[in-house]
């Protein structure tokens, strides 16, 4: 069992703190983000990309790298980010996000390297992960893992389940879904809208090994990771329930769902950069000049061709 | 004829109106896939939560609840966004609710392009087509704030279902207090004898720019507004076909179907002829600002005088052949 | 706590006979049905037709009657049968199946008295039958309950989780799913092709109160429907799954998914109901002369227009 | 011409069709949901069980397996009812496979009014106009045996997503061995001046009789056949337009935006004569064997003959006129 050097725990860190720092910026320029959801994630997605994932940014498409499925596609900011601090992409074409041509306010696949799933329709990942972890099973490769990350209110899906129970039936074990249990949806608490207690009971009861974390303990991410890549080979796909705050690090964006999806203004994420240096205890800057975009709508491209 | 346009976006227009209509029936059930502050049913929620009932991100559950409700007599309004009533949910739709036509209405948020940044996944180019695909369903596409409010309280009085888009777009003020919707009545807008250009929802703001343009280089372009879909207004149809001989429809959707299939189903059964449709071709609205999206796919006053133009030369040509 | 008098199991069993003797009549009269899940709920209609349901067929629309709802609708043909021996529709109505202008196939909402659904689709009933259970609880109805009969296989759907879910949500204990585990879906066993086991874990886990009974043993249904109705009033909506057997009644049908859906020739009917006059010890005859009908389908068409 | 019908239904075809081609194309995969021996994908089953998948009573589930499996390079044929693929997952089919542009073969079996006793929850009158409503996928309808092995190989040869339709009907023989199928290419198989019968699927059967009716009264019916609804044949649209200036299209489908639909949308756009679109109305395909259905919803060669006959007659009095 590998245990995280302080070194590695650093430059994990380092990665979750850059990938909250980016997405503020820009979210910010596109004027359109959901930033609760991409918070919550970013410990989980910097431990994938810098500690489990066997991907090369120089070969995206090497048939023996690992898949990693972002069901939960609204939360695609953090996905960027973690992709521009991993060398897949160039931190510039972040500024591009929901521009025409740029990267898509979701996922978009093949739209920039390291995206393998066209998703938005919540519900829909686990499915897809499950044909990539079958199609390599019938490919005979057993080198290569699927980890999908999942929301927990994408668990009042349907679909989910019905992923969960095929999953379990075709013995996947190379398959990882980990659930991003932040406990809020889009419009509230999960408990008030549509609550999925007890989760684990859920997972166990369609088949799946449950493993339960803090999803911002980088060791304990870490450490459910290897578990489920070395120890829990027994034929049961495993889920990785991580506890998560959503929108950690702001503390007017925790836990309020108000930050689900909402851009800020350019001096909100000034006063939210302060924010993160302070609940993360660093100094950094915006590595450039924010300004809010403008939609004109309707009225403006009317009005501009009846000049 | 300058147009005014809305300080308030349709969505926050549906969401009062069916607080009004909340008020004036009890039996009246607002359902929410975790979206109402995005659909503004919130503000139903606001005034009356036990009328309230949050269902979750699980749509194909949320129209059968709907359903369920609607048997026991009550009028139900699921909302969730286009993409997600057209398709996410679309067998419940057909079976539990247009197949023993069930007293349910449909808003589906966030229609055509007007997902914007959320980008393909959440555009919905196909809603109006695969709706008016299914037996039993009345289709609608409001072009104002005002059109929404008389559509909504006509629903009250039309028993089935109904489907009907709301965006957060805000629209050009067609028509003025008092302003009344019928199903299957379409509105003509302009009179104009060359060319008609028929719009739905607020893409009628484009045809009304465009037949001013059109109007300064001396092509005369009727303006007419469908509203309702299915039925179609199949008299002003004729009446437009026999009056300019080219229609150009324009719509914020894929032209298989939707408006342009529509209308060239009634030209082509009883007045043959030309009928252009303008929409979104065989590919999806990509994530960007609306401003963009309608420049970049051509659904601009420019682009549809330009269109227009063509057929009325076109036109002109074989008459004269 | 109310129990079955031998007077009452006889009834009770001489309408799941009836029921049975009915199906294969209708069915091979129409050339087209569903044997086997027909045959594995009879118990469960019967009761529920006999004991449970408040019900009057003269007054079928009754707004405190009780509501069944057939989920797995493709086994209408046993309860149509129940209908008609519970005094909802005249026998004779029962060889209208299939026809034009007759019993459905499946189900159509208010096509005869005592149908409440437009079903087929597998995966819808259970979401509509919670939004019959929310109806009469916004309408302050505490009189009526809702009964909602699944297929096993249907579990399969997504949609049916989605419900489940909803229906814990809302706290709706007026509602009853009963689940037809006969083991066996369309296509083959439901261990080979997507199995749901375990299934009294996953309704527990989906906070429902789970009975399991033998599907097939009179006094066992009616003591869980009577649990289910007066004791089991804790907020949480009672899953009674129920052990069947699929085709039960006919040696050669009995979970064998070829008589999934089947229509036997006049000649096997006959000899059915010599099986299922021997399995239940009595000697029945059926009410008419079976003739299997004939579709030329096109080419009869075609041909006929162009003599 | 005597049309003799084939022993076989297409479904079997489809079945023999998946082991021939699996034989082929080791990447071929065949996906399920419960119902192989009413689809025949049974055949490749018991030749390929490793390739053959099964996903339980899950559509959803099936088409984002068989679109995960796409993206590692298989060609994936998931197969259900039309119903179950047109409607309970669309969403699965519009975002996991239509919008990426998978390799997806999606077969609908039990088409149109095919589920005959089924009834209106497994009947499905509107896969075709939901279908043709997506971007990127090719939409199909095959009218005999040949035509259907035929295009199944020629998928093997076009990426992307395709929808096609399958039945248990028995077909009538239109075409001889060695018959090709190209997308976008229609079939003359009657040449005639005074109306045009269009035709897809098996329906193209009925088409010829009423020609052959039709011809027995003195008037020239044209029959096409178009086992490729997106993209369609406009070329032969517009020459049977020229010839005949009165088309009328018969299929297994409502008639809103299916095949009549996207005759109307060419004819519209380019060549402005009369479509009489034949198929299911506002309403849906009750339960009854296929022959009670076709006599009941009138889509017989008299019926088609005397709409025909009617729209010829309606032509003359306008050239009259
Ligand atoms: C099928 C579907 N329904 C609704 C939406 C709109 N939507 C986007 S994000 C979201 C909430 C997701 O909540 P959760 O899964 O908890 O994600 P997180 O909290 O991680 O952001 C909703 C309802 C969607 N994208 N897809
Ligand atoms: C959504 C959907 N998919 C497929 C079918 C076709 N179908 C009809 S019955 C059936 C099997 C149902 O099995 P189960 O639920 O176990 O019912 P039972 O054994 O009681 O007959 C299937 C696949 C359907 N009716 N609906
Ligand atoms: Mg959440
Ligand atoms: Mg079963």
């Amino acid at each position: 069992m590998k245990h995280l050097s302080p070194g590695q725990q650093r430059v994990i860190a380092d990665k979750a703190f850059g990938v909250r720092r980016l997405c503020l910026e820009f979210i910010t320029a596109a004027g359109w983000g959901h930033i609760g959801g991409s918070f919550s994630e970013a410990e989980l997605l910097a431990c994938l990309y810098s500690e489990i994932l066997h991907l090369d940014p120089k070969k995206p498409d090497d048939p023996r790298r690992d898949r990693f499925i972002l069901s939960k596609a609204h939360a695609s900011p953090a996905l960027y980010a973690t992709l521009a601090l991993s060398g897949f992409i160039p931190v510039d074409r972040l500024f591009t996000y929901c521009r025409l041509d740029g990267l898509d306010g979701h996922t978009q696949r093949g739209q920039c390297p390291g995206i393998e799933y066209s998703g938005g329709s919540l519900g829909t990942g686990l499915s897809y992960a499950a044909g990539i972890a079958l199609g390599l099973r019938l490919a005979d490769n057993f080198a290569s893992r699927v980890y999908c990350l999942i929301g927990d209110g994408e668990c009042n899906e349907g679909q989910i389940w019905e992923a969960a129970m095929s999953a379990a039936q075709y013995r996947l074990d190379n398959l990882t879904a980990i659930v991003d249990y932040n406990k809020v949806m889009a419009k509230g608490k999960m408990s008030d809208l549509m609550a999925i207690d007890p989760l684990r009971d859920k997972f166990a009861a369609f088949g799946w090994t449950v493993i339960e974390i803090d999803g911002h303990d980088l060791a304990e991410i870490c450490l459910a990771f290897h578990r489920a890549k070395y120890l829990e080979m027994n034929g049961r796909p495993i889920a990785v329930i991580a506890h998560t705050v959503k929108g950690r690090g702001l503390p007017e964006a925790e836990f309020n769902y108000q930050w689900h999806t909402h851009a800020p203004s350019p001096a909100q994420a000034k006063a939210f950069l302060a924010d993160l240096n302070r609940t993360y205890s660093r100094n950094e800057k915006f590595s450039r000049k924010l300004v809010a975009p403008k939609d004109g709508g309707l009225e403006a491209v009317v009005t501009a061709d009846l000049k | 004829m300058k147009l005014a346009y809305a300080k308030k976006p349709l969505r926050e227009i549906f969401g009062e109106t069916l607080v009004e209509l909340g008020a004036l029936h009890p039996q009246l059930l607002v359902l929410d896939a975790d979206l109402n502050t995005s659909s503004r049913t919130v503000l139903f929620k606001q005034k009356y939560p036990d009328r309230f009932i949050q269902a979750g991100i699980a749509e194909a559950n949320l129209f059968g609840l709907a359903a369920g409700l609607a048997a026991q007599g009550y009028v139900t309004f699921p909302s969730t966004f286009a993409a997600f009533a057209a398709r996410k949910a679309l067998d419940q739709v057909y079976v539990n609710i247009a197949y023993p036509k069930l007293d349910v209405k449909i808003a589906g948020s966030y229609c055509g392009m007007t997902a914007t940044e959320c980008g393909p996944s959440h555009n919905c180019a196909e809603d109006l087509a695969v709706m008016r695909s299914l037996p039993h369903v009345k289709v609608c596409d409001p072009g104002d704030n005002r059109e929404l409010r008389a559509m909504m309280h006509a629903m009250m009085a039309t028993p089935g279902p109904i489907y009907f888009r709301v965006s957060k777009v805000n629209a050009p003020e067609l028509f003025a207090d008092g302003h009344e919707f019928t199903f299957g009545r379409g509105h003509l807008l302009r009179e104009g004898s060359d060319v008609a250009l028929i719009g739905t929802g607020f893409m009628t703001a484009v045809a009304l720019g465009a037949a001013e343009l059109l109007d300064r280089e001396g092509i005369s372009a009727a303006v007419a507004h469908m509203p309702s879909i299915k039925p179609i207004d199949e008299e002003l149809i004729g009446k437009l076909a026999r009056q300019t001989g080219a229609l150009v429809t324009i719509e914020n959707h894929r032209i298989y179907g939707g408006l342009g299939g529509a209308v060239a189903e009634v030209t082509a059964r009883d007045y043959p002829v030309h009928v252009d449709a303008m929409g979104l071709g065989d590919t999806v609205f990509e994530a960007a600002p609306l401003q963009d999206l309608l420049r970049h796919y051509e659904l601009t006053p420019r682009a549809l005088a330009a269109r227009a133009r063509a057929l009325t030369q076109r036109k002109r040509r074989a008459s004269a052949a």
